[in-house]
């Protein structure tokens, strides 16, 4: 009951398109993230699917009716803002009664559905007072609590959790990743966080300049990114992209030493995960360097590597690494771990 | 500017500077006061504040120092030699109150300038922090004084009779043992000179002026402020420019068309042309009012299922109802005290608003307490209103921007 | 049935007074007036806007220099005000009063009261320092000569605000005392340029012997009631309050404000004479009620007779001073209303008949004017067109630019013939 | 190829549009009415030679009259063209004769009867134009006859040239306006006005500012009073001020000779320089708390950080005055000179109350009021507007080009 | 030549004690770190050695010389702020010399300085652009770069990595770490992310509403965290806290199992790291419980475990952990690194 999809849809704002054509089939029950860096274009998509923005070209399917044309009150859609979005003037009740209120439904069945809703959420004692005299996670869980009552063909959340601070947000995220679960409903959620896109997402879409950079699981993303931009914005530390060169079965670092691999002919640089470097003693590993920067974070510690020519290499270890800053090592790489990446940016 | 940075020489300056402004206030607060001559007295105080402004020796407390200094101002006084001059004896209770004031004045401003200030060599913040300590004192007072005095002398001329005023123009010591006498004017202006009806003219004129500007510039404002349409940018702009067409062009051609249409001397004139030098104002305060509420939650309201015009109504305007009230006295603030038109538009004593009363009042043959009298009558409420809104009044203000 | 009435009579006791003949007249025939009251320094701008708005009222009090323009602009309805003349009998009026509303034959507004213009000069130090009451130019300039000792005393208060009605009036005194004016019989004559750089000169001593600033008939009473001054030209409206009847305007010369002391010091001069007019002249005001164009005509002038005859009374009281019968009687007694006006008392807060505080002789001197009293154009036939140079105020400003030494006396001449000519 | 923007409106985007015109149409109608309409009409009468009377258009005026003149009944018409100078064409008088009177003598040469009753036509009635009408009538009833007669108002009708509204045109206004000195003069005393009221009232406004710029009690009820000349009615102020400053019974001139500063009363306002000085020092007064609000505002929205850091850095206060507040009040000082200035430009009521424009302080507006009221001569006032109006026009391109660079005032 | 010491530092508003004695010595060219949850305090302790706010009770000594009472501009510190509080209306290179000019320096000398400066932080470039052409991340280096001109005894930083994004932050972090090797200069630095107290600071001083909960390196307040709130602040995700007791070298948790370990006697509370705990096989360790949420994080993996009454417990697997959600399992504590704590919260 909530399939979305989104046909070549484009976004002009007079002569710039932010948008470029954009093809996607949301299924029913999925948790799909949007995610890319500042400006992307993730808002933008998704306001256009609630119909806060016009469609400039393409259409929009919801539950297989057209609704491109059609304005927000009509798309039967529920969304989450980053800045929430409350009615301050109105109780947390009336909050997330109000849409039930709008569409002429009795006051005693209101009631009921805010209160069912309040449970779930854990607002039952807050239904009382104003958004003003709440935490912010608790306005976060009203917003989200105003959305359920609705009952929607899916949820639209926009970067919900960007305004609280790091503790809250794993808190919130936990919180939302049970929700759906329990509720079963399609929702299609926007961030700029991998973190949070890698933990929620059923599906990663990657946004890059309005266009997808990809779409998949986050193992697969994670894994098997299909191009250099996801490579280096999924997963941190970064992943490490250096210049290489393979021919036949071998790859050979530039300024460095090389090492056997499979196919991936024509590939102009590699991708390693920090966690896909172990130090071993000088020389023995694909290449050397001085450390520069420890930083010690408990469980694991970032070596930042001067490489010499092939720049700055991160390598996590573990937390109790005995290597301090100025260490001259060698770093050896998992040949089954590498991604390799042609002249244009893709995956080899 | 080296030179200045010495204590005792930074103090001397300070001292005589300090000195006169508070023997100049303090004369010119006991000639208002009591109707009695005090004068400055220009090289004294420069001599007296030269002497006695070095920095203080902080221990000794105001509560010896005072009398002290109060007895030594009285002598030199006595012989017309001290800061102030009177004519009253120097026993007089008026004497022993400007010279207490001015010692008190005198010795508890210098101890807030000084501050921490050394005697020997100062730093530059040591200086500057002084000099700028003179001239706070000296703002407040300047600019209090300004103020202050036009009001004043409003207050009191409208409770004295003219001849009294004539006779000495600085006396504004009130007779109390009139009693209720005191307030003839006021009795005359509401008996004889209609001014009860003159205030509730003015009362339904800008009552209904700022209903009617709200309820124009409402829709104008959301419109320009929310929606996209081809031209919004070019409207935000035009309102600002309306705002400075001047009144008196205006004022000619719609006198001659309400004059041809017997629409002069009427209140439907009026109230036709006074919310449009308002709107304006009202569309460009608002907008920006509108501009600055969060638009996602009138967004999350159309998710929410409503419509535009239902989002105005249960969203917006609950939200801006601050920013009404701001507006809604602004508006009433520019009705109440419109002259111009009112003088030029309203000719029959029955529809005349306060304003254009107070004009009528200014005749050679009407005792000017009355014309005061009026003056008091239409700040009064006004006033009220600022002091008692003045939040809501200083944001209209500001938004308002610079209507004037 | 009502009708509307305008008059510039608006201080409360004064309309007061108004209203109740208004009411009288009611009760008479059954007519209601509304008396509105204007301020005579708007009532030109309100009557030209209500007539073109078709609103006029019924009847106007208003001054001579409007009487011509108005029945010229089409405001005043002419015939309605020669019938209610007719009807009242023109052998009651003074004579020369109705030639100066003379329209073509018909009269353009009945003449209600008048005074005439007078010096008012302090007789206690003209007489300690033997000098001739100042009737003449030579004599006032001695005058100043003698007292001008300013601030303690200033020799003359002359008006120089030049958007003040006031110094028009003083003006065409002092141009009329030399027998200048800017109208003959044909229109617009030209000033003759030596006669009134005499006027000039003189004005320009007057206003050297004042003090600095605009002034104005406010200033010229405040300095002459605190004793500052030895002479200024007032309207007898000051008689009262000379005297000390009026609280509002209290002589400060001593420190009791109900004195007579300065009434009985001060001398008053009427007819005023020029070095090329020894015979003198004095000025004088009418006032006219005006039918207008818009009129209920009958009621209209129903009003207008009761004003001038039963209720004649009743609209000199309202400040008899300054009102002088233009009518002198009704049919039955010639003298009826001149016999009435001497008894009515004067003054606001106190009050008393004139004939209680001055001397006869003075009272005389002051009425006496009114016959002989003169005003540009009057003679000539060129009232309307005096009027509206008057209300131009091209001769005020002009003065002014030459008191302030602007320009001189020849090129204010030039001037002033150059402006006034443009005026048709 | 490269993709292109699509043409036209979204259904959506559409719809929202024609909600905002919708909106705004009221707004938009009654401003163009009382705005955009006088201003237009501003220009025309500007080219018009058109005094305050010439707005009523001549007409013929008349009065019907029935008199018993020795038993015989005269019914009488006076006409009158209320214009002396202006022809009157195609005049037509129609009257009814009431049941009872009939027309006893010869008509007057004009005048036929018909079913209706009289009709009377001239073809052309000249200026300053009397004329009565008289015919004897006999009545069934002669005791109410008159009531009768006079009962059916006499109809007239005529046309006449109205200026207002027919195509003659002249320059002779603006000849008017640009003639001789005083129109340089009332430029002068104008521009001497705006600027120093603009600029004192910016100065004296930050200074109040600078006073206020910190939290101390009773801060806000000083904000309060200082507020009071702006929000005070101008009325009310402007005659407070005329009687402080009174030359002859002003407490301010008893104050001053009571302390020496000068010898004899100073007329204020009524002396040539010092009169357009007192209604400048008026203008300062009155509006500095406008630019103290703003400035205030502004002051306080600077990030108090910034004085930290400038601490940190060593600053004086006179340095943190000069180096980081004032350039930072620029742009809202800026603005309020330029917003202030046409306003001050625009000013009426102050100058005409305390003044009424004499002493040397005739501005343009107060012109235009003098010009169009004082002497009746509308045509002569607009074009002082006009000229006004243009000047503001050129204002407002300076206003515009600083206003987008210090955007949200 | 730049050693702090504070005394017994005491700040009151009004009748609230917001700092309640703070003792603390920092050595000359040290990098302390002041870290604790929001209102704690740490910026009013800042701005105190700074001279931004009075010091109510107590004595500062900067060098050696008692600086209690003097204003800002005569302890020759320097602060960079969270919001950079750059002057907007100056250039970069005004903005950098503006404390010389104030001071009197002639123009060359302060250009001199200033270029130099701008070298150390890659600014050149941008010496005559406003700080609002600047990126936010320009922005900071600008902001530091006006204190470095300065040559100060010592840095003070109030969060001032705060304002920049996830990636920036990581960045500007190893650039301070950076300078400070290189400036070796004294530095105090507030923050209230314990990462960024981790990675960059010599010492910690972890603050708990305005009392110091504990001073040490990084890795000393990692193990041996001696309060609860330190151990549970510090380290992401969290430190789990689990009821206990403790009888005769064996600890034993409430509802769930126990084990061996040395010492701590009247223990009420264990503590054990998500990466010190090991999934094993149903019943094989300390206690059971059934995956409630995973989240996978490419390198890693957190199960969040429903361990019934002794709450949620977090764990720390390896990316390619073929765990998922519901699924039921036991959790072995590594005995090594337990850490236990008493009723008050004390470490035992
Ligand atoms: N009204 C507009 N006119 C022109 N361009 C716009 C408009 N609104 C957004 N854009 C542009 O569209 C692009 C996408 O904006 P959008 O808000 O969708 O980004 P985002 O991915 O959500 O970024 P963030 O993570 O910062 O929220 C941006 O480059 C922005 O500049
Ligand atoms: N002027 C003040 N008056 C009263 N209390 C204040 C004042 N300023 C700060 N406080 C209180 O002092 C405490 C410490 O504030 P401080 O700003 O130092 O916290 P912080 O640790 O820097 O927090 P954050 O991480 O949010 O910056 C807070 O509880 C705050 O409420
Ligand atoms: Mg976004
Ligand atoms: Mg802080």
């Amino acid at each position: 009951m909530g399939g979305i999809s989104l046909r070549g849809v484009e976004k002009w704002y007079g002569d710039v398109q932010v948008i470029k054509g954009i093809d996607l089939e949301i299924a029913d029950g999925e948790l799909v993230v949007f995610v890319g860096p500042s400006g992307c274009g993730k808002s933008t998509l998704l306001r256009m699917i609630g119909g806060l923005e016009d469609i400039s070209r393409g259409a929009l399917e919801i539950d297989g009716v057209d609704m491109t044309s059609e304005p927000p009150s009509k798309r039967g859609l529920a969304m989450v803002f980053q800045s929430y979005a409350l009615y301050p003037h109105m109780s947390v009740a009336e909050n997330m009664g109000f849409s039930l209120k709008t569409a002429g439904v009795p006051a005693i069945e209101i009631e009921k559905q805010v209160v069912e809703a309040a449970e779930i959420l854990h607002l039952t004692e807050y239904l009382h007072r104003r958004p003003k005299d709440l935490s912010g996670g608790q306005r976060q869980r009203v917003a989200i609590g105003r959305s359920i009552v609705r009952d929607p063909t899916a949820f639209l959340f926009d970067e919900p959790l960007s305004n609280l601070d790091a503790a809250l947000r794993v808190g919130m995220r936990l919180e939302i990743a049970r929700l759906h679960q329990k509720l079963d409903a399609t929702m299609i959620y926007v961030t700029h966080d991998q973190v949070e896109a890698m933990t929620l997402a059923d599906r990663i879409v990657v946004l890059d300049y309005g266009q997808i950079a990809q779409v998949g699981t986050p193992k697969e993303l994670y894994e098997q990114p299909q191009t250099r931009f996801v490579a280096e914005f999924i997963g941190s530390p970064k992943m490490n992209i250096l210049p290489c060169s393979v021919t036949g079965g071998q790859y050979h670092l530039r300024w460095g030493r090389g090492g056997k691999t499979t196919g991936h002919d024509g590939a102009t640089h590699l991708g390693v995960r920090p966690e896909h470097i172990t130090v071993v003693s000088s020389g023995g590993g694909q290449c050397d360097g001085r450390v520069s920067v420890v930083e010690y974070l408990g469980a694991d510690c970032f070596l930042y590597v001067d490489a010499g020519r092939l720049g700055q290499i991160t390598v996590r270890t573990s937390g109790d690494s005995p290597i301090s800053a100025g260490a001259q090592i060698s770093l050896k790489f998992d040949a089954a771990k590498l991604s390799f990446f042609g002249a244009d940016g893709n995956a080899v | 500017m080296k030179l200045f940075y010495w204590g005792w020489l930074t103090g001397a300056i300070l001292g005589a500077l300090w000195m006169l402004t508070v023997a100049t206030t303090i004369a010119v607060v006991m000639s208002f006061a009591t109707g009695e001559a005090f004068r400055p007295q220009l090289w004294y105080c420069t001599l007296w504040g030269l002497v006695f402004g070095r920095p203080y020796d902080r221990p000794r407390s105001l509560l010896i120092n005072v009398p002290l200094f109060a007895a030594v101002m009285g002598y030199f006084s006595n012989y017309q030699i001290g800061s102030l001059a009177f004519d009253a004896d120097i026993f007089s209770p008026s004497a022993i109150l400007s010279i207490l004031t001015l010692s008190l004045a005198f010795l508890g401003g210098m101890r807030i300038i000084y501050g921490d200030l050394p005697s020997g060599p100062l730093t530059r913040h040591e200086f500057e922090d002084a000099v700028i300590r003179f001239l706070t004192g000296f703002g407040y007072i300047f600019f209090t004084a300004i103020v202050a005095i036009p009001f004043y002398v409003m207050v009191m001329t409208s409770l004295k009779n003219q001849q009294q005023l004539v006779a000495n123009p600085l006396d504004f010591s009130l007779d109390l043992s009139q009693g209720w006498g005191l307030f003839r004017s006021y009795v005359e202006l509401f008996r004889d000179f209609n001014f009860g009806t003159y205030l509730l003219n003015s009362l339904i004129i800008s009552v209904l002026t700022v209903v009617i500007t709200l309820a124009f510039s409402i829709p104008g404002a959301y419109a320009v402020a929310r929606l996209r349409f081809k031209g919004q940018a070019l409207f935000s702009r035009s309102i600002l420019l309306i705002y400075m067409v001047p009144i008196i062009v205006l004022a000619l051609p719609i006198y001659i068309a309400f004059s041809m249409t017997g629409l002069r001397n009427t209140f439907v004139g009026i109230l036709l042309i006074y919310p449009v030098t308002t709107i304006p104002v009202a569309l460009y305060m608002l907008q920006g009012y509108f501009r600055g509420l969060p638009y996602e939650v009138e967004e999350a309201g159309l998710m929410d299922g409503l419509s535009r015009l239902a989002v105005i109504w249960k969203i917006t305007l609950p939200l801006a109802l601050p920013a009404l009230a701001s507006v809604s006295l602004y508006v009433f603030m520019i009705a109440w005290n419109e002259f111009l038109l009112a003088f030029m538009l309203l000719d029959d004593p029955s529809k005349f608003t306060l304003t254009r009363g107070i004009s009528s009042l200014n005749s050679s043959e009407i005792p000017r307490q009355h014309l005061m009298a009026g003056s008091v009558v239409a700040t009064v409420p006004i006033m009220a209103l600022f002091l008692g809104l003045e939040r809501f009044m200083t944001k209209g203000l500001t938004a308002g921007s610079v209507k004037g | 049935e009502t009708i509307q009435f305008w008059t510039t009579e608006e201080q409360p006791e004064r309309l007061e007074k108004q209203q109740q003949m208004a009411a009288d007249f009611a009760e008479a025939s059954g007519v209601e007036v509304e008396v509105i009251p204007v301020t005579e320094s708007d009532l030109g701008t309100r009557t030209t806007a209500a007539f073109a708005a078709g609103d006029l009222p019924d009847v106007i009090y208003h001054p001579l220099q409007y009487a011509l323009p108005w029945a010229e602009a089409g405001i005043l309805d002419t015939e309605a005000a020669t019938e209610a003349v007719d009807a009242l009998g023109r052998d009651t009026f003074a004579p020369g009063v109705l030639e100066m509303a003379d329209f073509d034959g018909d009269v353009a507004s009945i003449p209600v009261d008048g005074w005439t213009q007078m010096i008012v000069y302090r007789k206690d130090l003209f007489e300690e320092k033997g000098l001739e009451p100042p009737t003449s130019y030579d004599n006032v300039r001695a005058a100043l000569e003698a007292l001008h000792n300013p601030p303690e005393m200033y020799g003359f208060v002359a008006a120089t605000k030049v958007d003040e009605n006031f110094m028009s009036q003083v003006l065409e005194h002092v141009f009329l005392a030399n027998g200048v004016s800017p109208v003959g019989p044909d229109g617009f004559q030209t000033l003759d340029e030596a006669k009134t750089i005499e006027v000039l000169e003189f004005y320009k001593s007057i206003a050297d012997a004042s003090p600095e600033g605009d002034l104005y008939w406010d200033q010229s009473r405040t300095l002459y009631f605190s004793g500052d001054a030895a002479m200024i030209i007032w309207s007898p409206f000051i008689l009262d309050e000379l005297a000390g009847l009026r609280d509002s305007a209290p002589p400060t010369i001593n420190d009791d404000p109900t004195s007579s002391e300065l009434a009985s010091k001060t001398g008053i001069v009427t007819n005023f004479s020029g070095p090329s007019n020894p015979d003198g002249a004095a000025w004088a005001d009418v006032r006219f009620f005006g039918i207008t164009a818009d009129a209920e005509t009958d009621a209209a002038m129903e009003f207008v007779k009761f004003s001038m005859d039963e209720g004649y009374g009743q609209t000199l009281s309202i400040a008899p001073e300054g009102k002088f019968p233009v009518r002198k009687g009704n049919a039955d007694n010639p003298t009826a209303f001149t016999e009435l006006w001497a008894t009515l008392p004067v003054g606001v807060d106190r009050k008393a008949p004139l004939g209680d505080l001055y001397a006869q002789e003075m009272i005389d001197e002051i009425v006496g004017g009114l016959d002989v009293a003169q005003r540009w154009g009057v003679q000539e036939g060129q009232l309307a067109l005096a009027s509206k140079m008057i209300n131009s105020q091209a001769i005020n400003r002009i003065v002014r630019q030459y008191i302030d030494g602007e320009i001189d006396a020849g090129a204010a001449v030039a001037a002033m013939n150059d402006e006034l000519s443009a005026i048709e | 190829m490269t993709p292109s923007p699509p043409k036209g409106m979204t259904p959506l985007a559409r719809r929202e549009a024609r909600l905002a015109w919708g909106l705004l149409a009221p707004t938009l109608i009654s401003v163009a009415a009382v705005v955009v309409l006088p201003l237009l009409a501003v220009f025309w009468i500007s080219f018009k030679p058109i005094g305050l009377a010439d707005l009523r258009p001549p007409q013929v005026l008349i009065r019907e009259s029935l008199r018993d003149r020795d038993g015989a009944l005269t019914v009488e018409y006076r006409l009158r063209n209320s214009s002396q100078d202006v022809e009157i064409r195609n005049v037509v008088l129609t009257d009814t004769l009431p049941e009872g009177v009939r027309v006893a003598g010869a008509l007057p040469g004009p005048c036929h009867l018909n079913d209706a009753g009289l009709i009377c036509s001239f073809d052309s009635v000249p200026g300053g134009f009397r004329d009565r009408l008289r015919f004897a009538v006999e009545a069934d009833d002669p005791e109410h006859a008159e009531e009768l007669v006079e009962l059916s108002e006499p109809q007239i009708r005529g046309t006449a040239p109205n200026v207002l509204t027919n195509l003659t045109f002249t320059t002779e206004n603006f000849r008017k306006v640009f003639d001789g000195g005083q129109f340089l003069n009332v430029l002068g005393v104008t521009l001497f006005y705006t600027i120093f009221g603009t600029v004192g009232a910016l100065v004296v406004g930050l200074m109040a500012a600078l006073l206020l710029n910190k939290s101390f009690k009773g801060q806000g009820i000083l904000r309060g009073l200082y507020l009071f000349p702006y929000v005070a009615p101008i009325i009310a102020v402007a005659f407070s001020w005329l009687i402080l400053f009174d030359p002859f019974s002003g407490s301010a001139n008893a104050l001053l000779i009571q302390m020496g500063v000068t010898e004899e009363a100073i007329n204020f306002f009524g002396e040539k320089p010092l009169a357009l000085i007192m209604v400048t020092v008026f203008e300062i007064w009155r509006y500095f708390p406008l630019s103290f609000l703003f400035i205030l505002a502004r002051m306080q929205s600077i990030d108090s950080e910034m004085y930290e850091a400038a601490d940190m850095d060593g600053a004086s206060p006179f340095q943190k005055f000069w180096y980081l507040s004032l350039p930072q009040l620029l742009g809202i000082l800026s603005v309020l000179f330029l917003l202030r200035f046409i306003w001050t430009f625009n000013k009426f009521d102050d100058i005409f109350l305390l003044t009424g424009g004499n002493a040397g302080t005739r501005t343009l507006t107060v012109d235009v009021y003098e010009q169009a009221f004082a002497i009746s001569n509308i045509g002569a006032g607009a074009a002082v507007a006009v000229v006004i109006f243009l000047c503001l026009l050129l204002f407002s391109v300076f206003f515009f080009r600083v206003m987008s660079r210090e955007e949200g005032l």
